[in-house]
């Protein structure tokens, strides 16, 4: 028992937190919104040339052979960019079952030539539905792969989502490939970038009202704003843990006890969901009308809390499923 | 104590739901596009026509000297028809209180008919880059020039700022006096020669306020409210009305909890945890209701509405976030289409409450230290 | 529409809350717990004696025909005041109940030389039972009377509500009585007290924080106290006319839509219980250790608000009533 | 990273868990009362002669030397078997941390033996009337008077107070030094003269703290910890190990929400809302559980528990409070019965986790300036 980070953890994060500090800005997330199809400019290749994208596809592929403890901390900073990239879906989902599937289309994949998203629960709402080459999807309880689809964009109101509806397209079986463990990966990369969400929403309040000052005192002197920021870093504390340790039990299927992967994603999730709703209602409430505006990037952040929060589950389905791995139903 | 309406009052509901549902204009576009702004200002003038955009001002300036409670009758069925917003909102409910307070008789008889009528839309301008909850702050000067006052300086988070027709500001004519005072309260034509404006969008890229940028702009000396130097005095009183009774009435909370609770019966077995939060918002916009009931049987009796007003600034003002955010989990993924989705649009409305006309945290600053007692420091 | 209480309502109001001031100080709730049996001296005989226990009996049989208008004013100040007497069950549920069967035993309640207390939903343990003459129960869907008991007591954390467990007696139906009714008035009796105790529990923390300093001045001063208080104060501003609204609908079936009493006072319960709750807990966290000792009066309101907050369905089962009223089942 | 037990910590856990279920006392009075505080010093003692008393200390002063993942493993199966509570846990968590640190060989020879035994049950005497969360404003004074210090003042909220043997004490050494200098960490026999006690009852009656009243009460030099006027320094850094991990570990909210999980399936048809509770609290558990082992990781590393502590006592204080509200009102109307409800004790016991050893509101003070860097004033 030793819950520590290896120093080789903290150094591939800190590579790709500069990536995403210099490639992924929050001018870049702004321009991403300008056409449905638009890219960050050099992030994807970028993500590419490190390896991000392989991360997890096995080594004799050509991966990295990475595991999901690693990863969940590059979603993590994904989230505290905003990246608008399927980093998720594509790397940690997608990968992970074209891998399993030996499909042809790993390769392409891994070195960063596709962009593939996913559609586990046929909502006919798909994120990143305009920019993805292909989409893991479930037909008949198993895992398959569309290519060649048509998509019409769907305005929400946090266009980087880039959802869209789909028609056409070919589909093909991903056998082998594990359906329940897709959608627990969806779930905790959902969480991870929830805490790292939290993480930026609480940086950038806390920035903010140490620097503003009304009725002749720093904003963040008063006692109010002092315990709404506080309750936000005890629940980013508190969720972090069961997401690096729900990342432990996906990592480590052959220590599972019945039923505990599901239970810890779920756990995750849950706690994850609920600091980023409580950080972003937070926030906005300690910027005032500034954080309020189109024109200041705190919305970057706002609009990904929405619905990362409720993204592949809110926290009362996690706590339902909590509920019947532990006998409550 | 009688908790019916009279047969008075069911004569007055029943006229003005008879009128909003035979007058609909249907949907209009948003008030904060150039288009939608002069649709709601027509609607504005078909409301005047029939004498329903002002009920309760005095029949000489446009209304029906409605009392509080048909007042509250008319709001309750105003939102409860779905008929589209007030674009006079600013002005019927924040600066009119203030005109009747301190207006001259002059200016009384000049502004108060055309802001019934919608020719006359107006904009707040009080809020600065450094003085937002902190209006003591402002730094917008007004210097005195012959028979002028000439405003250099910028406001912000002007609702309908980039359309409205006149603003009314509070402006430093005292550069030297501190805080509270060397404030006036100033009229200013939206179009005056110096003054340039810039929308604001909100979250979701709707302009939805404006920025003023004065520079050198003259704006005559008649157009003081009240007088030179007690602007603080003369907005604390419009601060008064803003947070009490005129800014939100329940009838908004109230239609928007009926429509919360179509929603629900809309949906196929809904999870017990969400139908309790609908039915909990439900309850609230009840409790307001009869709280403001209670209270406007108190002013119309002569008692006056003081720092209790925060009370209500705050429950509606949660209510309202709260009420929207049930409705988007409701919608689950549909939540966060943008095209025709009225629940979206008012959770984002409903977001600004707790921050604006002086945020939450102020609001319970004052329940503590006015209505509880509580030592200031 | 005219909400607001007549002079006659505030002036009677006034008389009893001074009654209890007299009679029922902290020191005569003590009292109450020293023997189950114990009663508030010259309290009950004070209120027969004011026409209070006889207030909702009609006037042709010597009642003062009052309204539960007038008369939820007086439940909240025995909220207000922790009165450990079943003035709620005798008062406003008994009584009326009796009146409505024209039982022999309403001269003797009006009086006040009997105690009544109620048993409506089947419960083993019953309030006020050790001081209990007379029990209004139900007995195949209809209200019944229950005589000449033996009480077993029973140990709880309010000794002042004395709750007891019942056998044997004489039992004969009250026909014509309203069961329904008689229930709508116990829950509507208990959110009055709510209203009262949440009261009670507010004047006495902004007292003692007011004066109390720490840190060098008035822990009243501190922002965090402030909006914990605040809240308390919103909650009872916004539940009180909830109770008021629910009475008048009680007083005045002839305007009745279907389900509105039962609607009316569910909202009042469930408003009343919450705002009670809340102010149990800031109270408590306000005062710090002293408010959670035995010797400290503050207690008594604490565990009145528990056992009120629960008492004849908590918030969540009124709720729950609200949304059959409304439609929403 | 490795987050399942070794063999190593598998093969102590199932000892410890073995050990317990061996020697299970059954259920033993209130550790309030004059006979249960003697049975749960017997209870020490049986702990102690298995070596199970103080499994972190070193072998020398009767432990184990536990690491800290072995100590965590110990509480979790400590709680999770139903043993009853430590009546030496003032003495173990809050002041052996501090006699190790600034204690002189002799303090620690004498002492920790005895506190490791139970032969010296301790009460924390460091709170006074106008002193609770404000510990600077301490004014119980000890005035040097040849080899011994005499005191005059009185202490409260003293948990264990009434039958502890001895008490560690803050007292005013220099009675002209303000604040935080000339304060004093003083340990006090509980039997000295002068020294009178009177039991304080929490909320159910049931005594649970003391009073003490110091009246020319002598008390030897050689019993004070650290230096004379270092006080503040020698109680801060206990106070960091009283919020930190020694006060509470997860084991102990974990079995909590076991049994309250358990209560719930003992339920039919549990209300689905409070199902919800009940599921928040048992992941809350787990959250403060691998969020303590990931603290753990950085200690055994070398890392120091600071302001972060306060993390922890607002997560677990208001758990508690939380969970063992939702097991009363899963017990509906039996939740007010007093006698064997545990659920009720545990209620009244977890309501002054957010008020002693630093108000939550003070938490959240420490948490906003010194982990988040928020300015002071």
């Amino acid at each position: 028992m030793r819950f520590r980070f290896t120093d080789e953890h903290d150094m591939f994060r800190d590579t790709v937190r500069t990536l995403f500090a210099d490639r992924c800005a929050p001018e870049a997330v702004r321009a991403s919104w300008e056409t449905p199809g638009a890219r960050v400019s050099g992030l994807w290749e970028g993500l590419a040339g490190m390896g991000v994208l392989a991360a997890l596809a096995p080594e004799a592929v050509g991966g990295l052979g990475m595991d999901e403890v690693a990863f969940v901390r590059i979603l993590e900073e994904a989230g505290y960019a905003a990246v608008p990239e399927p980093l998720m879906e594509h790397a940690f989902v997608a990968i992970p079952a074209l891998a399993e599937a030996h499909s042809d289309a790993l390769a392409a994949a891994m070195e960063g030539s596709t962009t593939i998203t996913i559609d586990l629960d046929g909502s006919d709402i798909i994120a990143s539905a305009a920019i993805a080459d292909g989409i893991v999807t479930v037909v008949d309880g198993g895992l398959a792969f569309t290519t060649g689809h048509d998509t019409t964009s769907v305005t929400t109101i946090d266009p980087s989502r880039r959802l869209g509806s789909v028609t056409g397209g070919t589909t093909i079986g991903l056998d082998g490939a594990d359906v329940d463990l897709a959608h627990d990966r969806a779930v905790l990369g959902a969480a991870a970038q929830c805490i790292g969400v939290a993480r930026r929403l609480l940086d950038a309040t806390v920035a903010y009202v140490a620097d503003r000052h009304q009725f002749g005192k720093p904003v963040g002197s008063y006692q109010a704003v002092k315990h709404h920021l506080a309750d936000v870093r005890i629940a980013v504390e508190f969720a972090a843990p069961l997401v690096y340790r729900a990342a432990w039990s996906m990592a480590h299927p052959e220590t599972h006890e019945p039923l505990r992967r599901a239970r810890d994603v779920s756990m995750a999730k849950a706690q994850a969901s609920d600091a980023v709703d409580l950080a972003a209602r937070k926030a906005l409430q300690c910027h005032g009308a500034i954080g309020y505006t189109f024109e200041y990037d705190l919305q970057l952040w706002l609009k990904r809390a929405w619905a990362l929060s409720a993204a592949y589950g809110d926290a009362r389905h996690h706590r339902d499923r909590v509920a019947a791995a532990i006998g409550l139903v | 104590m009688d908790l019916e309406l009279s047969q008075r009052h069911v004569d007055f509901r029943d006229d003005v739901r008879t009128w909003l549902a035979e007058n609909h204009p249907g949907r209009i576009a948003s008030m904060d596009t150039p288009d939608g702004f002069e649709a709601h200002r027509e609607w504005e003038r078909v409301l005047f026509d029939a004498g329903w955009s002002v009920p309760a001002w005095p029949a000489a300036y446009g209304g029906r000297d409605c009392d509080l409670v048909e007042w509250l009758i008319y709001e309750e069925e105003y939102w409860l028809s779905g008929v589209p917003g007030r674009v006079s909102a600013n002005g019927v409910s924040l600066l009119a209180p203030t005109i009747f307070n301190f207006g001259s008789q002059e200016q009384q008889d000049y502004f108060l008919p055309k802001m019934a009528s919608g020719e006359h839309i107006w904009a707040q301008g009080w809020s600065e880059p450094e003085a937002g909850s902190d209006l003591a702050g402002i730094k917008t000067n007004a210097i005195r020039d012959g028979d002028d006052f000439v405003l250099n300086g910028q406001k912000t988070w002007c609702s309908r700022g980039a359309y409205a027709d006149w603003i009314f500001c509070i402006v430093r004519t005292d550069p030297d006096a501190e805080r509270h005072r060397g404030l006036t309260y100033l009229l200013v034509p939206a179009d005056s020669p110096g003054l340039e404006r810039r929308p604001i969008s909100r979250l979701d890229g709707e302009p939805s306020f404006a920025e003023l940028f004065f520079d050198d702009c003259r704006v005559s000396a008649d157009h003081v409210l009240g007088e030179q130097g007690q602007g603080w005095a003369v907005a604390m009183a419009a601060a008064g009305s803003e947070r009490g009774l005129s800014l939100r009435s329940p009838g908004r909370f109230m239609a928007a909890a009926e429509r919360l609770t179509e929603l629900a019966r809309s949906i196929d077995s809904v999870d017990l945890r969400l139908r309790d939060e609908v039915v909990d918002a439900w309850i609230r916009a009840q409790a307001y209701r009869w709280q403001t009931y209670q209270l406007a049987a108190g002013l119309m009796d002569g008692a006056e509405i003081g720092s209790e007003a925060s009370l209500g600034k705050v429950f509606w003002s949660e209510l309202d976030v709260e009420l929207h955010a049930t409705a988007l989990r409701l919608l689950g993924d549909r939540a966060e289409l943008v095209d025709d989705n009225d629940w979206l649009d008012g959770y984002l409305f409903a977001l600004s409450g707790p921050i604006y006309a002086g945020t939450n945290e102020i609001q319970r600053n004052i329940i503590a230290e006015r209505v509880l007692g509580l030592p200031r420091r």
